[in-house]
């Protein structure tokens, strides 16, 4: 197995506060691979760094060998790592539709000047997206509301929405921010085979996420972090009998589920 | 719409502009409406740049400024160089454009407010830069200004000499129209592509465009020099319609003016700044026979509109979309 | 559907307002034949002091004549119509103030107000033949080949040479510091200032301060300057509002010297912002000093105060732009419809000035800074302020 | 060097004054009021004909500017902001509806008061002279009464209830809503006091500086320019911003006084360059 996605050493600081530090895994190709941690444990700070939305103080993350911490996060998009978000961030005055259609961006082959001209290139691309976005959105059970206005879309669909975005981009990997933050069991459980069916079409995953069950039902490995440092890595059997995860999740106040029987 | 609708359209508008009012006028021999509307024209290429940068999401109040800078262009090079005016137009347009990346890299990055206040600061600073610098003759600013001269193609004269015509003011008004609607074509084509749909994107939430793979600091200033292009050429008309330019020539309250244009007429809708310039410059003429209540009566209408239609004029239109 | 909604909107917006202003301009009629007068300036925003005491002269001034039966041209006699434009003090806005002018069957006009718009009407008002009275003094308005403006009052540099000299003379002044706004006008009267300062052999110490003409605090502006302690301190084009402000912080701040400007003041502004500070204060105005103002001065200002309750001292100086219109076509009534027998009349026309006691004549001058007459005669009155009154400090002329 | 320095102080204390009720209004109501300088300008009108013109105590006029301000804003907030902004798709809209108060503002005052600048005789007479300081009375005393006033200010916005209630209004309105506080009624509140401050403002210097009737433009220009430095929205931003300008402009012109011409272009270029540096200013919130 090549590993596609490496995270070497990565600290982060926000002036004295280390919010990550010296956190180093891997993800390989075609893997599930999950962040958890109790809150303020430096999980969204991590993903950031990952997806170059922020700098990492010291350290380096590594996509098919090549360093893609510090570059733009459109260039790091580009290459193949796309993020979604933990909050509901959608284009909220678009059609479900267009969110998708505008997400095909970067598979389009013609340039903006031929766009603005009508070049045959640039029809060629739009009637493409206007296809895959259908795919995407069929694909995700989002078909019967591709005209609706974005805004106007309950909580769980915005979260698959937000899924169906990412997967427009055509990523080698997708990062999910805590795709199941919010959901109640029946959605979590349709949007754990979400996830599954987009490691299907030979997407690799890595989420960070809260919500232990479904980290546990889903992923191949999992990573855990506590106060900034990794404390564990392993695969779900691994993680659930591990006594400093137990003690982490247990010393903290709100962190109770899944982990005890 | 189909493309036949759309060129209907169009060819209704540009005859309506080309040959509809120059008889009206000529019926009505209101002569002066000539100025007017080609003031009516100008200020809504200007206020077409800003109503761009409204549309990734930034308040633009310095419009002003590449107005002036793009007066000051053409002027020089006709006085000072001799280049024709018909050059200069385009010129005046791309040095805007070229400065206007320069001052946007930076300043692009600022959002709301901010950004609102550091271009209103850039017209005042556009303004005393015209004052200080040598090259724009300070303060006794640039007085008469040749009008435009002729184009001549291969012996054939396809633009005559403005000083040589009998009716200077007609001929101004079609370049004027011509050239808005040139520009409003291109603006809708450029809303309606794939530049528009990206440049919605920035405005609805930059984050997510650039987690798609979108270059938000590039397409914020080709955006923003888009709109810098349009307020120089619109400047730069203004310029040789009045044959002289001073650095007061257009001030922090044009830049406002702008602005206000855009928002009456509507941010959603592209026609909205061409719309919002008509009804706020032609309000005031109109206004003009009600002495000194005019400022009065036309800031009551303006209130009154905005409590009626807070989305802009276009917003009453029945089949309103979202975007325009 | 956007483009042709859109196009029909603007259609209809244009045909209605095209309608409606037609039915403003043949609403108006009267008994006597109407001769329209119009004037282009900005009389609203912060500069609304300078075409409001315009507008309210001519208005007082047509209210009086026609109250009178009117003024006799040829053989017709006309009731004044004073058409107002407000050009917000934007150039833009003044061409179209011009260009409506031009529509209403307008010959003469008075205004605009400032450099950029003076400059800029030009074009319409040579097209259109329309003589126009701006109060801006840059000379390329009136030197050949421009021939429709005549400056409304006296120019800076040639009121400042004339003060300076006096105040050379006789007080004994050898050092000057210049204070301008950074905008057109002003740093432009600056600029002539200092030329003629160091023509006359002045030491000039200040010539660079400047400040944003929305300033109302000049203690800051004038610390450096003060310190310097020049004999004169001249605000070069200083607007109304601003001189008490300049006058009253200089003094505050310890300033012992002579203060002077080349533009005209209202008494009553200076008292209040600046009550005794202000004394001494040299500007230039126009006839209503007691010492040489006539008893129809006097009657003007009193209706002119009856009418919109509280003088203008600035109305001195442009009283006169009315009076010499309406004079110039009763010396030559061809002139009424036709700018050409105007410009050949300026050259010889001269008639008794009514509002100064004595000898004094309407005339054009303008000779020795244009090469053209191309500007009215007004006695230049060098005022000094006291107590909330001008007194004359001298007259003198310009050709 | 004293003699700038106190000069910078002065002008800081009455620009920061200016720039807390702009920043109030803007915290609470995300609205950029272009019509805060003709508040002060009116303000200013209406101290200058208690005092001047019907011969009342400075207190009293300056008590009525407050107080006539206040009823404006307070109108102005119900009848006219809170139903556009409850109406209008994007929230930038306000910024027509309030340049449009503002040219209403300018209209009435032009109508009411004319065209002339005005002043008011002198509060206090006399000057404060020494070696390295000359200042005058009434303006030691209106630049402590203005820093009494920010002091006021500041103490009712930390300890008052409805101090406290538009804090958390600004702070986050959807969660402020859920504690319980009245959005539309300290919403209005908020726009009172804003506009309350424009109007003392105006008064009080209009024993300096007088009033004039078409200043309110450039005084709300500058109100933004200081409200920026310091950071939009926030209070101790306000008062940093217009401390910072007046300095800037009083030590500006007098470090630059040989190149006098420049000296506002080096200011506002500076100013252009700061802003690209810190986006939020001083000290404010990210806004956009």
């Amino acid at each position: 197995m090549t590993q596609l996605l490496q995270v070497s050493q990565v600290t982060k600081r926000f002036g004295g506060l280390v919010a990550v530090n010296d956190v180093s895994f891997s993800v390989a190709e075609g893997e599930i691979v999950s962040v958890i941690g109790p809150n303020g444990a430096g999980k969204s700070t991590l993903f950031k760094v990952i997806s170059s939305f922020l700098k990492p103080t010291a350290g380096e993350v590594r996509f098919r060998g090549e360093r893609i911490s510090g570059l733009a996060p459109h260039i790091v998009a580009r290459k193949g790592v796309v993020r979604t978000f933990q909050e509901t961030t959608i284009f909220r005055g678009m059609t479900v539709r267009d969110n998708v259609i505008i997400a095909h961006h970067l598979r389009s082959k013609a340039n903006l000047a031929g766009f603005f001209v009508g070049s045959a290139t640039a029809r060629r691309d739009e009637a493409e997206f206007g296809r895959s976005a259908d795919q995407i959105l069929n694909f995700l059970d989002l078909g019967a509301i591709k005209n609706e206005v974005a805004s106007t879309l309950p909580h769980g669909l915005l979260r698959a929405l937000g899924i169906a975005i990412g997967l427009a981009t055509d990523p080698t990997v997708l990062l999910l921010d805590e795709p199941f933050a919010g959901m109640n069991h029946a959605e979590t459980k349709r949007a754990v085979e979400l996830v599954r069916a987009v490691r299907e079409r030979g997407v690799t995953v890595l989420l960070v996420e809260h919500d232990m069950v479904a980290v546990m039902r889903i992923s191949d490995r999992i990573v855990v972090l506590n106060f900034g440092l990794k404390i564990a890595e392993g695969t779900p059997a691994e993680i659930q009998c591990n006594p400093k995860v137990i003690e982490a999740y247990l010393g903290s106040e709100d962190e109770t589920i899944g982990l005890l029987p | 719409m189909s493309p036949t609708k759309k060129l209907a359209a169009t060819a209704a508008f540009l005859a309506s502009v080309l040959v509809a009012v120059p008889w009206a006028i000529a019926a009505t021999g209101r002569n002066d409406l000539y100025y007017t509307l080609t003031s009516v024209a100008l200020l809504s290429i200007a206020s077409a740049g800003v109503w761009l940068t409204f549309y990734i999401g930034r308040i633009n109040i310095g419009q002003g400024a590449y107005a002036l800078i793009g007066g000051y262009t053409s002027a020089i090079l006709v006085v000072d160089y001799g280049v024709s005016f018909w050059l200069t137009l385009p010129i005046a347009g791309l040095f805007c454009a070229a400065a206007s990346v320069l001052i946007g890299l930076p300043i692009l990055r600022l959002r709301g407010v901010y950004f609102a206040m550091v271009t209103l600061v850039l017209t005042e600073v556009a303004r005393l830069l015209a004052l200080a610098l040598p090259i724009t003759h300070g303060a006794s600013g640039m007085v008469s200004i040749p009008a435009p001269g002729a184009i001549r193609l291969f012996g054939v004269t396809l633009v005559p000499d403005f000083a040589t015509l009998q009716n200077p003011r007609l001929a101004f008004y079609i370049v004027s129209v011509v050239l808005m609607a040139l520009c409003y074509a291109g603006l809708y084509r450029l809303v309606h592509s794939r530049m528009g749909r990206l440049c919605l994107s920035l405005q609805q939430n930059e984050e997510l465009a650039s987690s798609i793979g979108v270059n938000i600091a590039w397409l914020r200033v080709v955006a923003y020099a888009i709109s810098s292009f349009l307020g120089g050429i619109g400047g730069a008309m203004f310029a040789a319609i009045a044959q002289s330019i001073y650095p007061s020539s257009f001030t922090v309250t044009d830049s406002v003016n702008f602005m206000l244009n855009c928002f009456l007429g509507g941010l959603g809708y592209v026609f909205g700044p061409m719309i919002g310039t008509f009804v706020l410059y032609f309000g005031w003429d109109f206004l003009f026979q009600t002495g000194e209540y005019q400022l009065l009566i036309y800031s009551s209408l303006l209130i009154a509109l905005m409590l009626f239609l807070p989305n802009g004029l276009l917003s009453l239109r029945p089949a309103a979309k979202k975007r325009g | 559907m956007i483009n042709r909604r859109s196009a029909v909107t603007f259609m209809a917006l244009g045909t209605a307002s095209v309608l409606s202003i037609m039915a403003g301009a043949f609403s108006a009629n009267a008994a006597n034949k109407e001769l329209k007068i119009g004037f282009v300036g900005v009389t609203s925003g912060p500069a609304a002091a300078w075409g409001t005491s315009n507008v309210r002269s001519m208005q007082t001034r047509a209210e009086w004549i026609n109250e009178m039966g009117g003024v006799k041209i040829g053989g017709e006699t006309y009731d004044i119509n004073i058409i107002t434009f407000d050009d917000q003090k934007d150039p833009k806005r003044a061409i179209a103030g011009m260009e409506k002018m031009a529509q209403e069957g307008i010959h003469y006009v008075v205004g605009p107000n400032v450099d950029d718009g003076a400059a800029a009407v030009r074009p319409v008002a040579e097209a259109k033949g329309i003589i126009y009275f701006p109060y801006a003094f840059p000379k390329p308005l009136y030197v050949a080949p421009a021939s429709n403006a005549i400056l409304g009052m006296i120019a800076n540099y040639q009121s400042g040479p004339a003060i300076y000299k006096f105040l050379k003379e006789k007080k004994g002044v050898k050092t000057i510091a210049f204070v301008a706004a950074n905008e057109s006008d002003p740093l432009s009267q600056r600029e002539g200032g200092v030329a003629a300062a160091k023509a006359l052999g002045l030491q000039v110490v200040a010539e660079k301060d400047t400040y944003q003409n929305d300033t109302r605090d000049f203690t800051p502006v004038l610390t450096p300057v003060v310190k310097l302690k020049p004999d004169l301190l001249v605000l070069s084009g200083v607007a109304p509002g601003n001189a008490p402000l300049l006058i009253r912080a200089a003094r505050e701040l310890g300033y012992k010297g002579l203060i002077s400007t080349e533009t005209a003041h209202d008494a009553k502004v200076l008292q209040e912002g600046a009550g005794e500070l202000a004394d001494g204060f040299i500007s230039v105005g126009g006839a209503s000093t007691p010492e040489i103002a006539s008893d129809m001065m006097k009657e003007f200002v009193r209706r002119y105060t009856k009418k919109f309750g509280e003088y203008n001292d600035e109305s001195n100086t442009k009283v006169y732009a009315l009076d010499y219109i309406l004079e110039t076509l009763k010396a030559n009534p061809a002139a009424i419809n036709n700018v050409e027998e105007f410009k050949r009349t300026v050259d010889t026309f001269s008639a008794p000035n009514p509002y100064v006691k004595g000898e004094g004549k309407l005339k054009y001058v303008g000779t020795a800074s244009f090469g053209q007459k191309r500007q009215i005669a007004v006695p230049m009155v060098v005022n000094t302020y006291k107590d909330g009154k001008f007194e004359t400090l001298f007259v003198g002329e310009v050709d | 060097m004293e003699q700038v320095f106190a000069n910078g102080l002065y002008l800081g204390a009455q620009y920061a004054l200016i720039a807390l009720g702009l920043t109030l209004i803007f915290a609470l109501m995300n609205v950029l009021n272009f019509a805060h300088g003709q508040m002060y300008v009116l303000g200013g009108f209406i101290t200058y004909t208690v005092y001047a013109r019907l011969g009342l105590p400075f207190v009293v006029a300056l008590f009525a500017s407050g107080v006539t301000l206040a009823t404006v804003g307070a109108l102005i907030e119900k009848f006219l902001f809170r139903p556009v902004i409850r109406r209008s798709v994007r929230e930038e809209s306000t910024m027509l509806l309030a340049a449009a108060i503002a040219f209403l503002l300018d209209a009435l005052i032009l109508l009411l008061f004319g065209e002339k600048q005005r002043g008011v005789p002198k509060i206090v007479k006399g000057v404060f002279t020494s070696d390295a300081l000359i200042m005058p009375y009434d303006r030691i005393l209106v630049g402590i009464l203005a820093i009494a006033f920010i002091a006021a200010f500041v103490l009712f916005m930390q300890y008052s209830k409805p101090g406290r209630a538009m804090r958390a209004l600004a702070q986050d309105r959807v969660a402020a809503q859920l504690m319980g506080v009245r959005v539309d009624r300290y919403s209005m509140i908020g726009f009172a006091l804003g506009a309350m401050l424009a109007g003392v403002v105006g008064g009080l210097l209009v024993a300096i500086t007088g009033i004039s009737s078409g200043i309110g433009g450039p005084i709300s220009i500058k109100a933004f320019m200081m409200v920026m430095i310091g950071g939009a929205g926030v209070v101790g931003g306000a008062i940093a911003g217009g401390f910072i300008l007046g300095m800037l402009e009083s030590v500006g012109l007098s470090a630059l006084h040989d190149y006098g011409d420049i000296t506002y272009l080096v200011i506002f270029a500076a100013l252009m360059v700061f802003l690209s540096l810190r986006p939020n200013g001083l000290m404010g919130k990210p806004w956009g």
